[in-house]
């Protein structure tokens, strides 16, 4: 039988949206509690690196395609990069904050900052799957990378 | 009421501060992997539990503590399972003065 | 049905996390719990329709004070056994059976035995035997280990996962 | 008299963390090692809920709960690597 055992896959089964949901809560609140991009976006990735130990890699495939997490990783990157050049065209500095600033300690504050943090941690969710995945499943020698 | 509460809080820290040394010397003295993953598995898990039902308490019924309590007593059972189910198939054997070995009779 | 399940058990996880009623937090809860539903549902629960019954919820409530009894029991177990200076166990595997039939109950059954008094299971089987080790061995007979260990727990099991 | 209490309370599951760490020093096998691993990212998540009571900061809880999942995480992965699989089967 492939993965782990029966408890570790129904455990697995129940946990890995709640994992997904709390990494998304850490991105978000980036700006009123310590956490932020890096971390929300490791524990999205954990999530995958979870299915991908319990289950074998064809259901996390079948959840995130490893062309999937390149294309995530490449959009967190451009979302950084035009939220940094759009204060450029509003007002004339790199990464200047032009949004309103909201209510202090709510969600939606602080400008730029939340969407700057949504970018870091789309970048880093897809980059940790990806390393993870060339890491462990192309081992040198072994098994050469099929072309798609 | 709330000095109650109070008092109940620290009770309950201190009980899961116990229970966790407890496990950490099961860890210490105990002869083999199984029987320390057994006692150091049960007496943290309920130790951590009652340190976060005291928090919850002390810190006016902050309910992601229950949310913690929660996932600890999902994933550490689990855990403990799958570290034993790794160490009897990497063939570590059981302390010498076990009685029997129904999994190691069955494998074969 | 699936997605439902989800939905709700999410949004409460998203809710206690933040625990404020301000709009706009609650509406991207809800959109990031419609996301996770549509994204994860065909993994969570295999059986919704069982999750939606009000007895099955009650028979947990039911359960919890009796799990945390056999808990705090199983430590004082442990105390005992860790603290007395001779250390008077005598460890080995036992296999005992079990009526579950659904995965989820095996699994809940087998986490029940990992936390209470000297037992932690070690393998389960597709055909329902369950592989314990137990600090105590007092028989060795799967009809007498099982009456000893599994019984306490399978009657609400049963109530509650199947 | 009271401002001791919390470091007391530290002082003992700092006593924990230094039995395991003994266990991970002296554990004949590997498989001891990962135990003294797990049950110390337990403790840590007792440390966490300590300080989220003593210097009343809610977001320890948060860290708490990172905590157990990346714990758990980590003892599944260390126990695949022990049983001599690799990491996708």
């Amino acid at each position: 039988m492939k993965g782990m055992t029966i408890i570790v896959k129904t455990i697995t089964k129940f946990l890995s949206p709640l994992i997904i949901l709390f990494g998304v809560y850490i991105v978000l609140h980036g700006h009123l509690t310590p956490g932020g991009g890096f971390p929300g976006g490791v524990m999205i990735a954990s999530c995958f690196i979870l299915l991908t130990l319990a289950y074998g890699k064809e259901i996390a495939y079948k959840k995130l395609k490893r062309s999937t997490s390149s294309v995530i990783e490449s959009l967190g990157v451009l979302i950084f990069l035009i939220l940094a050049l759009l204060g450029i065209f509003v007002g004339g500095y790199f990464f200047l904050n032009f949004l309103p600033l909201g209510h202090p300690l709510k969600i939606i504050s602080a400008g730029i900052i939340p969407l700057c943090y949504i970018g870091v941690g789309l970048e880093v969710a897809g980059a940790i799957f990806a390393v993870f995945l060339a890491l462990v499943l192309f081992k040198a020698g072994e098994e050469k990378e099929k072309p798609q | 009421m709330s000095e109650i509460v109070v008092i109940l809080g620290n009770v309950f820290i201190v009980v899961g501060l116990l229970f966790d040394l407890l496990g950490c010397i099961g860890l210490v003295r105990l002869p083999d992997v199984y029987n320390r993953l057994q006692a150091s598995t049960k007496c943290v898990t309920l130790g951590t539990c009652f340190i976060l039902f005291g928090s919850f308490l002390l810190m006016g019924f902050l309910w992601k503590a229950i949310l913690a309590i929660a996932f600890v007593v999902m994933t550490s059972p689990t855990g403990a399972h799958a570290i034993a189910h790794a160490a009897h198939h990497s063939g570590i054997k059981l302390w010498k003065k076990s009685v029997v070995d129904r999994y190691e009779e069955d494998k074969k | 049905m699936k997605r439902l399940a989800l939905f709700i058990v999410s949004f409460l996880c998203w809710m206690v996390l933040t625990w404020t009623l301000y709009l706009p937090s609650v509406l991207i809860g809800l959109g990031l719990a419609i996301l996770v539903s549509f994204w994860f549902a065909d993994l969570f629960i295999q059986e919704p329709r069982k999750f939606f019954q009000i007895k099955r919820l009650a028979f947990f409530l039911y359960y919890i004070p009796i799990f945390t009894y056999y808990c705090i029991m199983a430590n004082l177990d442990v105390a005992y056994r860790v603290l007395h200076p001779r250390l008077p166990i005598k460890p080995g595997i036992v296999k005992v059976k079990t009526s579950l039939k659904t995965p989820t109950g095996r699994v809940a059954l087998a986490n029940s035995i990992t936390l209470t008094p000297g037992t932690l299971s070690v393998e389960i089987t597709e055909e329902g035997y369950l592989y314990v080790h137990w600090i105590m061995v007092r028989t060795t007979d799967i009809k007498e280990a099982t009456e000893r260990i599994v019984r306490k727990f399978e009657p609400i099991l049963k109530e509650i996962f199947e | 008299m009271m401002t001791n209490v919390p470091f007391i309370f530290s002082l003992l599951l700092i006593v924990c963390c230094f039995l395991c760490l003994y266990r991970i020093f002296r554990g004949p096998t590997s498989a001891d090692r990962i135990v003294a691993v797990d049950i110390l990212g337990i403790l840590v998540v007792g440390f966490c809920a300590l300080f989220a009571v003593y210097t009343p900061r809610k977001f320890f809880m948060d860290i708490a709960i990172v905590w157990v999942l990346l714990g758990f995480i980590g003892a599944l992965a260390l126990a695949k690597y022990l049983e001599g699989k690799g990491f996708d089967e």
